[in-house]
Parts: structure tokens; C-alpha cells; sequence
């Protein structure tokens, strides 16, 4: 139990700094410079955002908004928590475990939304709008998602889920699931394309205002988000520590660090589309096949 | 835990409820105080279910049956609000005064 | 202990609802007592309602500080907040129906019957909602495509009698007085005005 | 001990510095951004040091000494290749040519290890705007209803309806100097519904063209200049306009890569600039910007000339005539658009063509006091198309794309300080 805490804890470390080096790597490739301190950029980072002083804006509701950057990387804790490293090595071996993974999303609307709100300002105020309009629908397209991949285990468990990909991973069976999921995945940390919260045009969005520590704290929770989207992505859909000869935490490791790779890229290779657009293309064309894929996987369990 | 103390707790919250939907002005206030007493109504199902009925799965259903019916109450609840709001431009209760505009 | 913690939270953040200045407040206040009770489920052997409370409510009431942003007009809970009518009657309801609750528990005897350890109720579940009650079920689902549409037609401003706005008249600033505010009407003369 | 390791750790992090973009600072900030011991960050809470890059005028002291107090502690000022405020005491100054990236980073090392104090408020700690009346917070209301806070009353003010007759609160808030987003030194008093833009004044125009960026025109008038000369000039101008719009687009590194490409330019390097171009299609910035947006028509277009006329497919461009380009084949380029789309091609398209007519230029040169095509439009007078009567009614993204998508010559002429909305 105490080694299962361990490397939760460090799932969330590791998992964040791990995002931040493939940022820079990223962003370094895209600029065409070097890379060099890549490595280390995140540690230097975060010890200048630790000197920094916290900030004030004219009477923010103050609970809220030191709060949401805490409960947002505790919502990430808590994805993480079921997913399981190995069979039977799991810290939350939940019997409805998909569902905890919905009230991770949902609540994290929320929460990104206090975020915004309660920093009483002007820019943060647009970015927690933009985002509940995208966050909830990207939620919704998740959600059918992660029911038509717990339908072939008959289980709302994760470890039952992995268990079920033994021949066959879901990821062959239900394919326009998981490139879903990543979508969900670049939502929740805010990034790239789904960057509605944090955006440049509104000048870092709900964290404009946010200085020091918080924004150490709210930075992390984001890295430390997508990594734990990864994670889950690669137990759903591609059969997490199953593989061959080597162990299974390795496996789920290799796995999550190759999605990880694959949205970081995404989140920096394409343009963010203005927000109304976004809209249409997630009812008119991304909810659609969130539901062909929920209606595959019923015909393939059948 | 027993049922009596968990019956307690889902009075308080149908009481509060129940003071929310009356004497609340705006429409989206009283929605509120209707949503605390199905919260209420919900946590007493359920400790029917758990604590009274051994698990009886009809139980559940009732808890989910429940869930829907607050979901129809949101839907259809924000949808007359947006009607009265595009015709009183408020969403008070006061403001429906009379049958027609 | 556990228990009572998620109680007092559930009552406490639902009395508060009503006393904040805050929409926003109000809403994210409501949506903690429904945290605080699919906690409590969670102790009570129901997993999924649980869970399901917690992430149903989260979206609603999400929803639900938006369209109170939206519509109120006094959001940011700038002015004090004490919009109630029949106010002692609501205090006197509530605190009856508090009482009778309270009393019919008292006098009743429940039979104890606690969920065996280990049963898969999750399980159970899915078979009575495609069992045996597959018809309440299926109906819970045709009533809520019913609702969607309703609420669409409910909502939008094109109707079968015109638009929605016409003949719209602001709410005056006290009661009686003049309207105040945007008439659909006269559009196009607003655009003058400047805020400073 | 542990708050020394804290301070030496971060000290090794990128300088995050916000700048206040003054007169003829904007190109050197632009070359200066691609520094990897710098980062330029978006608002003034994510930095530590204030870069003052170019004059401020009288006009934006306030505004600067209002930034200046939102940088969290500890903080600092660099005044670079400008006047520092007078009541600053030993203020830290750069001369323009000179780059301030060591200093910027001397500074910053000796403010996380205590060498540098921190600096102290330039203004008053109160809010901008005195709390009128009554109430809890001072809000001047009480109920529901009642009271008028900040001045206006509580149903919702009559407005405009710009989306589907849910007519929501609306906001109204200067935006500028020194927001990151907007051209530099212009002010828009912008009244927002949610994020959709229901009005918009002026309050401060913005910069023409800087020094930096139209030093290489103006030369003409001095002395006979190399064809090459100029229109490496123009592709390296045009490029950090592609990079400004690409921002708002969230593609901060594919604009970071035209910075870089504009510097390479005007060192003289020889680049193609397909990569870069496919680069930008893949990344779907073309289709990220909304087909049509912020339009305009032919007696537009005429009036500001430039790029922006030639993106609304009015083939000017006095290159045609001039006898330096008689020789390397020189057609005008055009769009039928004439929206955001159109222009951001057009600089694209034109930056391309610089570059060939550069490589194809040779020693060819424009002769003393001849007639030049600069890189955007004509400078003066006002136009009666103003850059206001765009922006009701779009989104806050679409808005900042549209005020982008002009040259700041444009922007000038359609941003003048005077009555708005008549």
C-alpha cells in the first residue's frame, strides 16, 4: 500500500515534468533552436515561481480562487488513483470506477470555471466562460467513449476493463474511440487547440491574474492532468500493463509516455479555433461519432 | 450510522428545500430550493436501499428514476425561464403577473 | 464520524444557498451538498449512485450558475441578496415539514436489513434496468428526449405565434414605476449609449 | 539557506519579462523575444521585470505606472532606449541599439538573490475608481433593485441584441497600451456582452510605423538603396505581422519561427519560405481564421492602400512602374477576398515574392528620392472607414484577429482619436 502511494505521488511528479520536457522539446523542434536545458527548465521554473510573490486583484473571492488550483490538481490525484499498475495493484479498485473518471471531468469544469470567476477580473472572467461552453460538451463526447470501452469488459471497473483487453485491445476494437479520448485529454489541460481557459488572445486566460505559488500550483495541475489523461487513455484503449516479457508497470509507463508524446504534439501543431466554431464542430460533428463509436462497440459486444 | 440519523439528514435538507422553493423571488433560486429537497429525497432512497430493502435492486432504479426526473426539472425549468426572460426581461417570479403580455 | 461530517456539509452548504449574495456562490454551494451526499452514498455501499450524484450534479449545476449569471441581474453579489417573498411562511413551511418528516421517522419502525458485504450491486443495477424494469426505464428515456425537445421549442425565439419577445416590457426599477432597461421594440436607438 | 539554493535555482529560469511597447519600440522587442534566456510573457502577474521598450507618452504614464504595480514582488524596472520616470530614483537604463538581454538577466539573478531590492508602488494602493455610495462594499445598492452601482442602474441597460435576443449584462473596460494583443499604444474602450464586443471607442490612437521598421524606406530619400535591401525589409516586416496574428491564434512557436525567420531576413540569409508556409497550412491557420471576417470593400480598401488593398484585390503597388523592378519580372499580387484570411495570404504571399525579387535583385538598386512601395499602406490622413464600426458584434478572438490582420499604418488611419459613433 505504502509503495502503491509512492508511485501515485510519483506518477503525478514525474508525469507533470515529463510533459513540461516534451513542451520544450515541442516548442524548441517547431522554432527550429536548440533545446538545450530542457531537462532542468521545468525545476528553474517552478523555483521562480516559488520566489515570486502571490498576488491580489481588487476583492476576489479569495477562498475560491486559492482554492481551484488545490482541488484541480487533487482532481488529477484522483484520476490517477484507478488506475491500475499492474493486475491487482491498484490504489482505488473501484467497482465504478469509468464513473469516478466522469465526476473527475465534470467537477473539473467547475473548478477551472471558480478559477476564472473568482479572480474578479476581466480576461479570466471570458476564459471561464469559454471553457464551460467547450469543457461540458467535450465531457459529454467522453463519456460515451469511455461506456462503449467498459462495454466488452461488462464492467464499470478499470481493472475489468483492462482484464478484457487481454486478446484483444480496445483501441483495434472500438478505433475512433481513443483519438476521442485524447481530445477530452487536451480539453481538460486546456491546451492547443481546446485552449479556451488559458488562451493567448486573452492574455493566460483565468491564470492572467495569478502569480507565485498558486500559479506553480495551478501550472502543475495542468501538466499533471494530461499525464494522467495518458494514463487512462493507454489502460481504456491500448490494454494499460498488459504486454509481453516486460513488466507491467513498464508497460503502462511506455504506453502512457508514447500518448503523451502524441498530444503534446497535437497541442502544439494546430491553430485554436474561435470558440462558436469549436461549438459547432463538437455538436455537429464530434458527438456524432462519440455515438457511431458507442453504437460499435454495442453491435461488436453483441 | 443508522437509517433514523440518515432519515434526519434528508428531512433537514427536504425542510431546507422546501423554505428555498417558497420564498425565493427568482426563478433560478427556487429551482434550487426544488433540486435541495430531490437531494434530500435522494439520500433517504438510498438509505432505504442500503440500510432497510438488504439491496434490493428496485431500489437503485428508484434513486436513478429520481436523477432523471431532476434532469427533466433542470431542462424543462431553464427552457420557461428563457421564455419568460425573451418576454419580462427578469427572471422574478413578480414579473408573471399577469396571463398574457 | 465520517457520516456526520458529510451530513453537517450537506446541510450547512445547503442552508447557505439561500444566504449568500453570490450566484455563483449559491449554485457551487448547492452543487457541495450533493457532493457531500453522493459521499455519503459512497459509504453506503452505492458506488454508482455515488458517483454518478456527484458527476450528474456537477454538470447541472454548472449549467446552473451560468443561466444565473445570465438572467440575474445582480450576479456578482455586489449588492446584498435578499430576494424572498412570504418569507415567515417559507421559514414556518420548511421548518414543518422538518418536523413532520422528523416525527413520522421517529414513529416508524424500519426493519434492518443492511446491503450484504460483497454483493455486486453495480451488477444488480444494470440487470433490473434492463430486466425487469427495462419498461420504466425505457420510458425514463422517451420522457427525457420529450424534454429536450420541449425545451428547445420552450426556449427558442422563432414561435408557432410569432416571436417569443414581442411586446417584451422591461421590470421597472421599483415596483410600479416605469420599465427600465432594453425594448425589443424600439432596437437600433440603443446604439448611442455609452456606459462610463 | 534553503530561501539562497530557492533564489540561485530560479535564477537560472528564463527572465520573465513583460514589456510596455512604447514609440518605435515594438521591432526591437520582436528580435529581442527570441532570446532563450528571455521569456515574454503575456500579463504583468507572470513577470518580474518591466521592459520599457520605446518612449511612453504622456498619455500612458498612468497606464505604465498601473502595469508597473501589478508585477508581483520581486520586481523590477528596465528603461530601454527611453527616459525613465522621473520620481524612479537610479532607474536602469539601456540604450536602444544596444540589447538588453545581460543586463536583463544580471538584473534578474541579482533581485532573486537579494542584490536588487525590490521596487515599491508608483501609485497609490486604492482602486482606480472611488466606491460610490452604500452598502457592505461600499456598492451603493441595497435589495435587489435598488441603488445605482458604479453609476447605473440595475435591470439589464438597454443594449443592442447582437446574438438571439437574450440580451445579457454588459461590461465596459479600456483595453491598452500595453496589452500584448493589441497594437501597441492604443486604447479601445470596449463594451462586452460575455466575449462578444457590443461597442468600441478610441481613447488613444496607436503608433505609425516605427523607426526600426521603416528606417530601410526612408533611406530612399537619403542615398540610392539596393532593391535587396528593400524587400528584405518588407518580407521580414510582413513576417512579424503573420507572427502577430498567429499568436491570437495560439500558435505561439510557428510565430516564434517568423520572428526568427524575419531576423534571418534582414541579416541578409537566404531562406525559403515554403517550409514555413506548409508548416502554417498544416497547422490549420489558415482555416482556423473565419472565412469573411472583418471585410472590407473596394473604396476601403483604395483609401488605405498597401497590402490590405491588394488582399481586396485593388492590383496597386508602385513597384509596377519604378524602373529598379523593370528587369526582374515584377507582377502585382493580389486576393479577392478582402477579409483577415486575404490579408494574412497577402503578407504571406508578398514576403515570398520580396524574396525572390531579393535573390533576383542583384546589385540592381532604387535611385535617391525615388518613389518606394513601403510595406503598408498609406500613413495619413484619418480615414472615414473606421476600425470601431468593425468590431460590434464579433468575439473577443475574432476581434483581436480582425484588429491584427492591418498594418499598423492602417490601423493608425482607422483608429484616429476623435468622436466615435456619430
Amino acid at each position: 500500500m505504502t509503495l502503491l502511494i509512492a508511485s501515485w505521488i510519483a506518477v503525478l511528479l514525474f508525469g507533470a515534468w515529463c510533459v513540461a520536457v516534451l513542451d520544450n522539446l515541442a516548442l524548441a523542434l517547431i522554432e527550429r533552436r536548440s533545446a538545450a536545458g530542457a531537462l532542468t527548465a521545468p525545476l528553474y521554473g517552478a523555483a521562480a515561481l516559488l520566489r515570486q510573490q502571490q498576488n491580489r486583484t481588487e476583492a476576489p473571492d479569495l477562498l475560491n480562487w486559492k482554492l481551484a488550483p488545490a482541488l484541480y490538481l487533487g482532481l488529477a490525484a484522483a484520476g490517477v488513483a484507478v488506475v491500475p499498475l499492474a493486475p491487482g495493484d491498484i490504489l482505488a479498485d473501484l467497482q465504478a470506477g469509468i464513473v469516478l473518471w466522469g465526476a473527475v471531468e465534470a467537477l473539473t469544469v467547475v473548478v477551472v470555471f471558480l478559477h476564472g470567476w473568482s479572480a474578479n477580473s476581466m480576461l479570466a472572467l471570458i476564459g471561464a466562460y469559454r471553457y464551460v461552453a467547450i469543457g461540458l460538451p467535450v465531457m459529454l463526447l467522453s463519456m460515451f467513449v469511455l461506456i462503449a470501452a467498459a462495454l466488452p469488459a461488462e464492467s464499470l471497473a478499470v481493472s475489468a476493463i483492462v482484464e478484457s483487453q487481454r486478446s484483444l485491445w480496445n483501441v483495434v476494437r472500438q478505433p475512433l474511440g481513443l483519438p476521442l479520448f485524447l481530445l477530452l485529454g487536451l480539453s481538460l489541460s486546456f491546451r492547443g487547440p481546446f485552449n479556451y481557459a488559458d488562451s493567448a488572445d486573452l492574455a493566460g486566460g483565468t491564470a492572467a491574474e495569478v502569480s507565485g505559488a498558486s500559479r506553480l500550483l495551478w501550472e502543475f495541475a495542468r501538466l499533471a492532468m494530461l499525464a494522467a489523461v495518458a494514463a487512462m487513455a493507454s489502460t481504456v484503449f491500448l490494454g494499460g500493463y498488459l504486454g509481453p516479457v516486460l513488466p507491467g508497470p513498464l508497460w503502462l509507463l511506455l504506453k502512457t509516455a508514447a500518448l503523451l508524446i502524441v498530444l503534446v504534439a497535437a497541442s502544439h501543431l494546430f491553430a485554436r479555433l474561435s470558440p462558436a466554431r469549436m461549438l459547432t464542430l463538437l455538436w455537429v460533428v464530434l458527438l456524432p461519432l462519440a455515438f457511431v463509436d458507442l453504437l460499435w462497440a454495442g453491435v461488436v459486444a453483441l | 450510522m443508522t437509517l433514523t440519523a440518515l432519515l434526519l439528514v434528508a428531512a433537514a435538507l427536504i425542510g431546507i428545500g422546501l423554505y428555498g422553493a417558497l420564498s425565493q423571488q427568482s426563478f433560478v433560486m427556487l429551482m434550487m430550493g426544488l433540486e435541495l429537497m430531490l437531494n434530500g429525497v435522494l439520500l433517504a432512497a438510498v438509505g432505504f436501499w442500503s440500510l432497510a430493502a438488504g439491496g434490493a435492486p428496485a431500489g437503485q432504479l428508484l434513486v436513478i428514476i429520481t436523477m432523471a426526473v431532476m434532469a427533466v426539472e433542470m431542462a424543462v425549468g431553464f427552457a420557461l425561464i428563457a421564455a419568460v426572460y425573451r418576454n419580462r426581461q427578469a427572471d422574478m417570479t413578480e414579473s408573471l403577473d399577469t396571463m398574457k403580455h | 464520524m465520517v457520516f456526520w461530517v458529510f451530513s453537517a456539509v450537506a446541510v450547512v452548504a445547503g442552508w447557505r444557498v439561500f444566504c449568500t449574495d453570490s450566484m455563483v456562490r449559491a449554485s457551487f454551494l448547492l452543487l457541495v451538498s450533493f457532493i457531500a451526499v453522493g459521499a455519503i452514498m459512497l459509504l453506503l455501499n452505492a458506488p454508482y449512485l455515488g458517483f454518478a450524484t456527484i458527476f450528474m450534479m456537477g454538470v447541472e449545476m454548472m449549467v446552473m450558475a451560468l443561466f444565473m449569471v445570465m438572467f440575474m441581474m445582480n450576479p456578482a453579489g455586489l449588492n446584498p441578496m435578499m430576494m424572498v417573498h412570504q418569507h415567515r411562511f417559507s421559514i414556518a413551511a420548511g421548518a414543518a415539514a422538518f418536523v413532520g418528516l422528523a416525527i413520522a421517522i421517529f414513529t416508524t419502525g424500519f426493519p434492518h436489513d443492511p446491503v450484504a458485504a460483497g454483493r455486486p450491486v453495480i451488477h444488480d443495477l444494470g440487470r433490473e434496468l434492463l430486466g425487469p424494469s427495462m419498461l420504466i426505464f425505457e420510458s425514463a428515456g422517451v420522457t427525457l428526449l420529450a424534454t429536450m425537445v420541449a425545451s428547445v421549442i420552450l426556449s427558442s425565439r422563432s414561435g408557432r405565434f410569432g416571436a417569443a419577445d414581442e411586446g417584451s416590457v422591461p421590470p421597472p426599477l421599483e415596483p410600479g414605476g416605469e420599465p427600465a432597461g432594453r425594448r425589443p421594440d424600439d432596437e437600433g436607438g440603443g446604439h448611442a449609449h455609452h456606459h462610463h | 539557506m534553503a530561501m539562497s539554493l530557492l533564489g540561485r535555482f530560479a535564477a537560472r529560469a528564463p527572465v520573465p519579462v513583460f514589456p510596455a511597447v512604447g514609440r518605435d519600440g515594438e521591432v526591437r522587442l520582436d528580435v529581442l523575444s527570441l532570446a532563450p534566456a528571455l521569456r515574454v510573457v503575456d500579463s504583468p502577474r507572470h513577470a518580474s521585470i518591466l521592459l520599457v521598450s520605446g518612449d511612453i507618452r504622456t498619455a500612458d504614464r498612468d497606464s505604465l505606472a498601473r502595469v508597473h504595480d501589478q508585477l508581483a514582488h520581486p520586481r523590477a524596472t528596465l528603461w530601454w532606449g527611453t527616459q525613465p520616470r522621473a520620481d524612479t530614483g537610479a532607474a536602469l537604463t539601456v540604450a536602444a541599439a544596444e540589447s538588453p538581454e545581460t543586463a536583463l538577466r544580471d538584473l534578474y539573478r541579482r533581485l532573486l538573490t537579494g542584490g536588487h531590492t525590490s521596487e515599491t508602488h508608483w501609485l497609490a494602493d486604492e482602486p482606480p475608481n472611488p466606491w460610490r455610495g452604500r452598502g457592505d462594499h461600499g456598492q451603493g445598492g441595497e435589495g435587489m433593485m435598488g441603488g445605482v452601482p458604479y453609476g447605473r442602474m440595475m435591470p439589464m441597460p438597454p443594449t443592442p441584441d447582437l446574438r438571439d435576443g437574450l440580451a445579457l449584462d454588459v461590461y465596459t473596460a479600456q483595453f491598452g497600451p500595453f496589452l500584448p494583443q493589441l497594437p501597441p499604444g492604443l486604447v479601445l474602450e470596449i463594451t462586452l456582452q460575455g466575449d462578444v464586443i457590443q461597442s468600441a471607442a478610441v481613447v488613444r490612437p496607436p503608433f505609425l510605423p516605427g523607426r526600426d521598421a521603416s528606417a530601410p524606406f526612408d533611406r530612399v530619400l537619403h542615398e540610392a538603396t539596393p532593391v535587396a535591401a528593400i524587400e528584405r525589409a518588407r518580407a521580414a516586416h510582413h513576417l512579424r505581422c503573420v507572427a502577430r496574428l498567429l499568436g491570437i491564434l495560439q500558435l505561439a512557436p510557428q510565430a516564434a519561427r517568423c520572428r526568427r525567420t524575419a531576423l534571418k531576413i534582414e541579416r541578409g540569409g537566404s531562406i525559403d519560405l515554403a517550409p514555413l508556409r506548409k508548416t502554417l497550412r498544416r497547422a490549420g491557420a489558415f482555416a482556423a481564421i473565419p472565412a469573411g471576417l472583418g471585410p472590407i470593400d473596394a473604396a476601403w480598401a483604395a483609401e488605405l492602400g498597401g497590402p490590405a488593398a491588394r488582399a481586396a484585390d485593388q492590383a496597386r503597388d508602385r513597384r509596377e512602374t519604378a524602373p529598379a523592378y523593370r528587369n526582374l519580372d515584377f507582377r502585382t499580387l493580389c486576393q479577392s477576398g478582402g477579409d483577415v484570411r486575404a490579408r494574412f495570404t497577402q503578407w504571406l504571399d508578398e514576403a515570398e515574392q520580396a524574396l525572390a525579387l531579393a535573390r533576383a535583385a542583384g546589385d540592381a538598386a532604387i535611385e535617391k528620392g525615388a518613389p518606394v512601395e513601403t510595406p503598408w499602406g498609406h500613413r495619413a490622413p484619418p480615414s472615414v472607414y473606421r476600425l470601431t464600426d468593425m468590431l460590434p458584434g464579433l468575439e473577443w478572438g475574432e476581434a483581436l484577429l480582425t484588429i491584427a490582420s492591418f498594418d499598423a499604418a492602417a490601423v493608425c488611419r482607422m483608429a484616429p482619436l476623435g468622436i466615435e459613433n456619430p
